[in-house]
């Protein structure tokens, strides 16, 4: 049962974070490091909103793919773009949406899972293009839209 | 980025040690590995006991890594946490690299390949 | 207890709304008539996510005052800025979370209640100036912060 | 924004066809009540029974709406919801208007002021 008085404001590493009940909200900036310090922050507090132990690391890993591209792809590596992820915790399942000013998703959609011929020589394999298929593995309903000059995405994970 | 390196039983053993390989420095990764991994050695065991996150980015660069060091040498990986190991197998790249479960095993193999 | 499986994600009269258990996610922009659907929406969906009929009116009142500033100041009157809320109700305490990318607030603060002349002329009445007084008044917890060249705005509203 | 007017008992009753009195509308409703109150008539009545919202930039339009009538005419408000009666206590405006339970008993008072 979340506890109603429990609200956190605070500032962690220029990451502002508001805990609230079931529900984690994080501002921060396109910055590797900064992101690095939200994906942090998420792993350090996520038990105050209830994420199990077992989803912990996969979140981690899902939210830096999918942060990874906003710092890349959307915000072409320009390090002060604004970035927002919102995390609910409902019956043991973590929501997220994440939201960006970037440039829109080339398609309209995530990336499909690309396969690599990991056959090919060593000076031919892969250094890249895993990110999104990763993120289609590990995750359920996951939705794009952009609304507003915004990217909006969001998905679902389960233990 | 912090890397040691030592030879032992005719490999270089490369500890990582760093909580996490990630976006924020896996070119540092690449380039102390390029450093560390200068001689003759056949054999380089990389022990990420420490590494408790990889992302693909730092993915990228593990393989990064493997490239420079040419078809001549191995590069082998031990000591993977759960959500590391995940990451290997979720892209195959666990059929380019040798893993074993510790540095002493790796080191109780006289070869990998 | 929220229902985990219930999530809706719908364009509303150009109002992107998600519903996850106790929580709603609007994207929506600074034109008038955008901000009326928004609020609208909410009022009809607020039900969702368990917001109490008693509190449902007040809650439209405080958001409307506070939408009003992003149109009328933050944006100054620009129709396409981008503005975003999250709604979460924890034990009948419903907690808002506002944000936009318009100009910050000055002197770093939402203003402070007006306190206006009532016994003036008929022609110095006040016809305005009344927003955050309205606000400050119905909710707890206000707080503002300047993230990032935008503004994340929250507060708590009890029955 | 729909107001409609008709002439009773030596007053202009005003009926506010709309829901809400808010941003999107207030200079309508601003306008819309000039329009409809011209005329000699000393009292107005501003029927607000389907208003079940109102902002601060209605209760403005409301108050512009009086100050237009000017000094000589009264403005009085009867039909408020819970909610917007709530504003103009909030706001004390509730000491600026005559405010009615309902049309029939605003009709019944000869003057309001
Ligand atoms: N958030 C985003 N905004 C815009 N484009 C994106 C975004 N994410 C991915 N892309 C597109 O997807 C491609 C990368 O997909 P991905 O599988 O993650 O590879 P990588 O891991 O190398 O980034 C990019 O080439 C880009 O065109
Ligand atoms: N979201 C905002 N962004 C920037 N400035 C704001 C914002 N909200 C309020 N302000 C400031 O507060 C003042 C208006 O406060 P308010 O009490 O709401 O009056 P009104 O109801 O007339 O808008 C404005 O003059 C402006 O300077």
């Amino acid at each position: 049962m979340p506890n109603d008085t429990l609200e956190a404001v605070q500032m962690e590493d220029r990451v502002k974070v508001v805990i609230n009940g079931s529900n984690m909200n994080l501002w921060f900036t396109s910055e590797p490091e900064t992101v690095r310090n939200a994906l942090c922050t998420v792993t350090k507090l996520g038990s105050d909103i209830k994420i199990s132990e077992d989803i912990s690391g996969l979140l981690e890993l899902v939210l830096a793919e999918i942060l990874n591209n906003i710092v890349e792809h959307a915000y072409q590596e320009q390090p002060d773009g604004p970035i927002e992820l919102a995390i609910t915790v409902s019956e043991s399942k973590v929501h997220c949406i994440l939201r960006d000013s970037g440039v829109p998703m080339p398609g309209g959609a995530p990336p499909e899972r690309k396969e690599h011929d990991l056959e090919a020589p060593l000076e031919e394999l892969p250094e890249g293009g895993f990110g999104w298929g990763i993120v289609r593995d590990l995750v359920q309903d996951l939705q794009y839209n952009r609304v507003a000059h915004e990217n909006v995405l969001s998905f679902e994970l389960s233990p | 980025m912090n890397l040691h390196a030592n030879e032992t039983n005719g490999a270089i053993l490369v500890t990582v040690e760093e909580a996490r390989i990630d976006a924020a420095c896996a070119i540092q990764f690449k380039d102390q590995m390029r450093e560390v991994t200068e001689g003759e050695t056949n054999r380089v065991i990389v022990d990420m006991t420490k590494v408790n996150f990889l992302d693909s980015s730092g993915l990228g660069a593990v393989v990064a890594a493997k490239k420079q060091l040419g078809t001549g040498r191995s590069m082998e990986l031990a000591g993977l946490s759960d959500t590391v190991r995940k990451v290997f197998r979720l892209t195959r790249m666990d059929s380019i690299f040798p893993i074993h479960d510790d540095v002493q095993s790796a080191l109780d193999q006289a070869h990998a390949e």
